[in-house]
């Protein structure tokens, strides 16, 4: 059997270059792709994931770590057979109507994909229509939706509302977060849950998906 | 328009440098001087839950009118010499400029009847939302957006706002990415080059529309820049150097409002403005532990040492069991200052500062930036650059070596990670040229249209060459 | 069970009659050591809008668990010496002390698992609830309200409580009664009576049942009483010299529960403590600006003075921008705990204990009786008292004594209405015959049984007619 | 005209004796009997009112008035046929189930009895249902209801989802106050109004009895 923990390491360091070489060895050693991909490059960016989670890891690593384990998927992709690979469900996420705030919800975004997770980020001031097209679109199993400012968390509930008026209700799990939200109101608007920071969102989409 | 040059500090005597007093104290037609030896309290407030719009507009307002009830009627019962009111407009009143400027009148008239009925002096800052961001964003100087900005800003001033402030976000997308990446490099250009480019013609039209309106331009934080390092920060996303260093860097993009005529007191959220302070003698707002309302700090003391103003940051107009919590933060702003007052009655101004200082400088390299003789030091080496952009830098590289030598003698903790990051980041600087030309080419080059489009900002590539 | 006595002053030198230092420190088995030297947070908190029954005690607990995570955590991340975390419990986990325990063991558990994970230590008073009032108590000493009391004590005991407290409400109908007539006999007989003999049986048990359980009996306050003078005289209800008076009446009725064993540190909510660590020496919790979350206050800063934990009174469990309002206020207070024991490594705390008195001194006969010079010459006059009755008597004429020299000095600001009723409490104070026996025939002729009914109390005639 | 200056200055004075030899004054003098309770005594009484609004007095110089009026209405009654004297409506009011805080409802009690109204003072801890016997047997036009802890405040809502049980709803206005109390809340749980203070609770009363 193939030892990846030099490519897992590699995907842990951000290493570039390191990871694009393991790669291309265990392409020459006839390894099945699908375990390089997800022994390997997915099995050190869990890693990651893990760490940043204990405050062992910044977000520049968590995030060269991710841009080297894209490297190493590229590199693989063309020897695998179409819609061979999978994910653990399509995460629609942004900012809603109103509010411009970024990066909580990048963040969030970034986490989600660390931990296997497809990941669509439409960014900022979003409106209920335009997470309506995008849950169509790419058949999203989770909406997390982001406000900052106590003016805009309402557009929450719109967007939770025109779910309903679309009838998709039940085909999706909303999440929220952000400064002023808490799990009191994420009952009232009726979303399926409210995660405090970036690492139980991931956990809170895990256990939604189960 | 003319630009004022900083090439020396306003203080060259670290005793003289203090909370309460700055060399250049702003006097104020009620008779309040800010900076002339009394702290203020400064508080800031939000609305709770709840939608504006043109239905909800009699609501939001009475919320106003609500929460400035409470607090001018509090302020007077604890005998406060005088109190500053900010209103950071939200983004639906800087769209809509008619509500902003509603918004001011119904606060200003309630601050007017308890100066008439109760004589209780106080001061109303109008902190214009900086929305020229955003899909629909086409221009940074001309269209929707910036015309409603200006509006704003006018028809708050015209409708009785004593101070008029902004925490303006231009070159704020290339920052964000570069605190995501702890990329240094890429923070100077979007503080030094495009932030203090953007704040030269924003604060131009600023200073203009005070002067025809009797209004105070007041100034300018990093809010959207340094503060966001700060949070990440916290959160243990990024090391804390780099917020620290980028805390000084964004010094002299505040500074630019100064520059162009902008004279204080500066915002609280600036915990850069310490830097204002020493440069230019301007007054500055800060805040600290009684911000907690609105974001957890390491900073909760040291950030009062040379704070004219003493702010809470903001809180939501939500019922605690003594009040409304805008109404029980001004009487918490309120007993901070008095002892800072009487301490500088009884002459013990300079312990109490050193004190504030001693509580927080050692636990955080963003804390330790702030100590009044730090700030001093670091100030001295920024005036030496000739350009904004070599001043950023050396703001960097002058931080950086502040800490490495706090950290051998034992005056702030960092752990090895944050060493790591502190000769990452030296590496780092010495990959920036030493040309603004060729360092703007290079990064103009490395940056996409959606975090950086030149077009928006009119940005002259020649100018810079020049 | 034995009575200690206090016949002189724990402190004779006022430069040792400081925050942060008590004459009989409380040591902890954690190694906290209460009035050792340093001052800590003393966090309260209580739950948010919410029903307690059966059905919703799963909530409720999760409520407390979350609270005292948030504080835990950010206390960990300020490098917090030790914190002390206050319940008081409400009704229903009092009436029901299987709930009162349920609340402990799980405030417990989170304390216990910050010590282990993070090393960070912390106290748990638990404060229980005094239940004797309402239509259907039957005694003070016996029946369900008794047996509740005193089950919930050893339950909270036994479940891991540090520190055992209560506000206990002995006479408070009576004294009900005297605020709102400003009958200072009145409010002697409540207080210096009634109260003080109810104080002795309640803290007799609450010191037995710590002694047995390993757990230390930590003190009472007359929140019942002077608070509620306080509250009254804020709003303008009754003069501020009453709620003064009262305050330094409340004293010698605070003070039996160290007379019969409790050893502190005195809760926060009892101003009186001051006389108590002056007379006593016991380590005192205080509270004032930072308690505004609970209730505004005229002595936000001097309150500090003397304080060894410094609390926030009691903040619900709800939402701020900052975060949770409790993690917000233990913030709040390690900030303030910081200024104070900085200044005292920096041997500047006489000047910071100056400070914060000169701070509020002035302005409120309230503040001005907080004052650790004044405190230490009432508290001289108060020890010259042989019996309870006399104590609380001479407390009375003790303070308007001072306050009218004070007055008289242009140290503390008093109006007309203020004036003409220090003479009219010196008139009353004269109608008290010396003779407690012949007084107490008086009160209880005068009193209606809804009020005071001897029979509940036990109240032996006899006894006080010795 | 009898000149009731002398016996409405002893009202404010709180004097018992010199009211009590004003209304025997006006008695002999064979002035109307409710002039002199409404003139007289209750014109003393408003003044009290007012100036207490304005913090001009404290809480006992109110009460040392009310027992003076009482006192001069007690002289008064004997010679009112039945049922001749009025007042503005009457208000039961209480503390809540399971509060047992007293002294904030009794100031809010003084306040209306200042101000003409007929006020039963059921004291505290007191359950929907007896709220409801005291509406009936006293035919109550304002419900108020106090509570000073978070976990009693939602006993409001129990008082008054039992009023619409009782179908009486339509019949009375519920006012509540109390130191966790807000207009949000009160709108949250279908009460009439809310006030802050004693003297905006009179106003309110005034307002809804209109
Ligand atoms: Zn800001
Ligand atoms: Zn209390
Ligand atoms: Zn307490």
């Amino acid at each position: 059997m193939f030892d990846f923990t030099g490519l897992s390491n590699a995907v842990i360091e951000g290493d570039n270059d390191q990871v694009q070489a393991k790669v291309k060895e265990a392409i020459s050693a006839n390894v099945d792709p699908l375990a390089i991909i997800n022994q390997g490059l997915i099995g050190g960016m869990n890693v990651v994931g893990q760490r940043f989670k204990v405050n062992d890891m910044f977000v520049p690593e968590v995030l060269m770590s991710a841009r080297s384990m894209n490297a190493g998927i590229e590199l693989v992709k063309p020897l695998l057979a179409g819609g061979e690979m999978t994910n653990r469900g399509t995460v629609i996420i942004g900012t809603v109507k109103g509010d411009l705030h970024d990066i909580g919800k990048s963040l969030v975004g970034m986490m989600l994909e660390c931990s296997g997770f497809k990941v669509i980020d439409l960014g900022v001031d979003i409106s209920p229509e335009e997470f309506i097209a995008a849950i169509k679109e790419n058949d999203g199993k989770i909406l997390a939706l982001s406000a900052l400012l106590t003016t805009t968390m309402l557009s929450m509930k719109s967007t939770i509302e025109e779910c309903v008026e679309q009838g998709m209700r039940n085909d999706i799990k909303v999440i929220i977060g952000g400064a002023p939200i808490s799990q009191e109101f994420s009952d009232q608007i009726g979303a399926d849950g409210y995660a405090g920071d970036a690492a139980a969102a991931v956990e809170l989409v895990a256990k939604l998906l189960q | 328009m003319a630009s004022l040059q900083f090439n020396e500090l306003a203080y060259t005597n670290l005793n003289e440098f203090i909370y309460g007093h700055a060399k250049k104290p702003v006097v104020c037609s009620n008779g309040m001087v800010i900076g002339g030896g009394t702290v203020y309290p400064e508080v800031n407030l939000t609305l709770p839950t709840m939608l504006i719009n043109e239905e909800t507009m009699p609501k939001v307002l009475s919320q106003y009118e609500e929460m400035i009830h409470g607090i001018c009627s509090k302020a007077h019962e604890l005998l406060s010499p005088g109190i500053i009111i900010e209103i950071e407009l939200l983004p639906p009143c800087t769209f809509n400029p008619e509500w902003g400027v509603d918004v001011t009148k119904v606060v200003k008239g309630v601050m007017n009847e308890y100066y008439t009925k109760f004589g209780l002096k106080s001061l109303l800052r109008m902190t214009v939302v900086d929305i020229r961001e955003g899909k629909t964003l086409t221009h940074m100087y001309k269209g929707e957006h910036w015309d409603n900005v200006i509006k704003t800003f006018r028809g708050c001033a015209e409708a009785g706002a004593d101070f008029l402030a902004i925490e303006s976000i231009g070159g704020k997308h290339l920052h964000d990415e570069a605190v995501m990446n702890c990329d240094l490099p890429r923070a100077l250009f979007s503080l030094g080059v495009v932030g203090c480019r953007d704040m030269a013609a924003l604060w131009d039209e600023i200073v203009k529309i005070s002067a025809e309106t009797n209004c105070i331009p007041s100034g300018d934080t990093a809010c959207g820049f340094a503060n966001t390092s700060m949070v990440m920060a916290h959160k243990n996303f990024i090391p804390k150097v780099f917020a620290a260093i980028d805390r000084v860097m964004c010094a002299v993009r505040t500074l630019v409002a100064v520059e162009r005529g902008a004279i204080g007191p500066d915002k609280d959220c600036g915990y850069e403005g310490v830097y204002l302070k020493a440069i230019t003698g301007t007054p500055i707002s800060m805040e600290g532990r009684t911000a907690a309302c609105a974001h957890s700090s390491s900073v909760g003391n040291i950030a009062a040492c040379l704070a004219d103003c003493w702010s809470n940051e903001s809180v939501e107009n939500v019922r605690l069991l003594g009040g409304m919590a805008p109404t029980v933060y001004i009487e918490q702003l309120i007993y901070d200052c008095r002892i800072m007052n009487v301490a500088s009655a009884r002459g013990s101004a300079l312990e109490m500062r050193d004190i504030l200082s001693e509580s927080d400088r050692m636990y955080d390299p963003q804390a330790y930036v702030l100590d009044p003789g730090v700030v001093l030091r670091i100030s001295q080496e920024i005036v030496k650059g000739k350009t904004h952009f070599e001043r950023t830098k050396i703001a960097a590289s002058a931080t950086i070596k502040e800490l490495r030598s706090a950290f051998q003698d034992g005056l702030v903790q960092l752990d090895a990670k944050e060493l790591k990051y502190l000769d990452i980041f030296e590496k780092q600087l010495k990959t920036i040229p030493n040309d603004e030309a060729e360092f703007t080419q290079f990064m103009i080059k490395n940056s996409t249209l959606d975090k950086f489009d030149p077009a928006k900002y009119d940005f002259n590539f020649d100018a810079v060459a020049k």
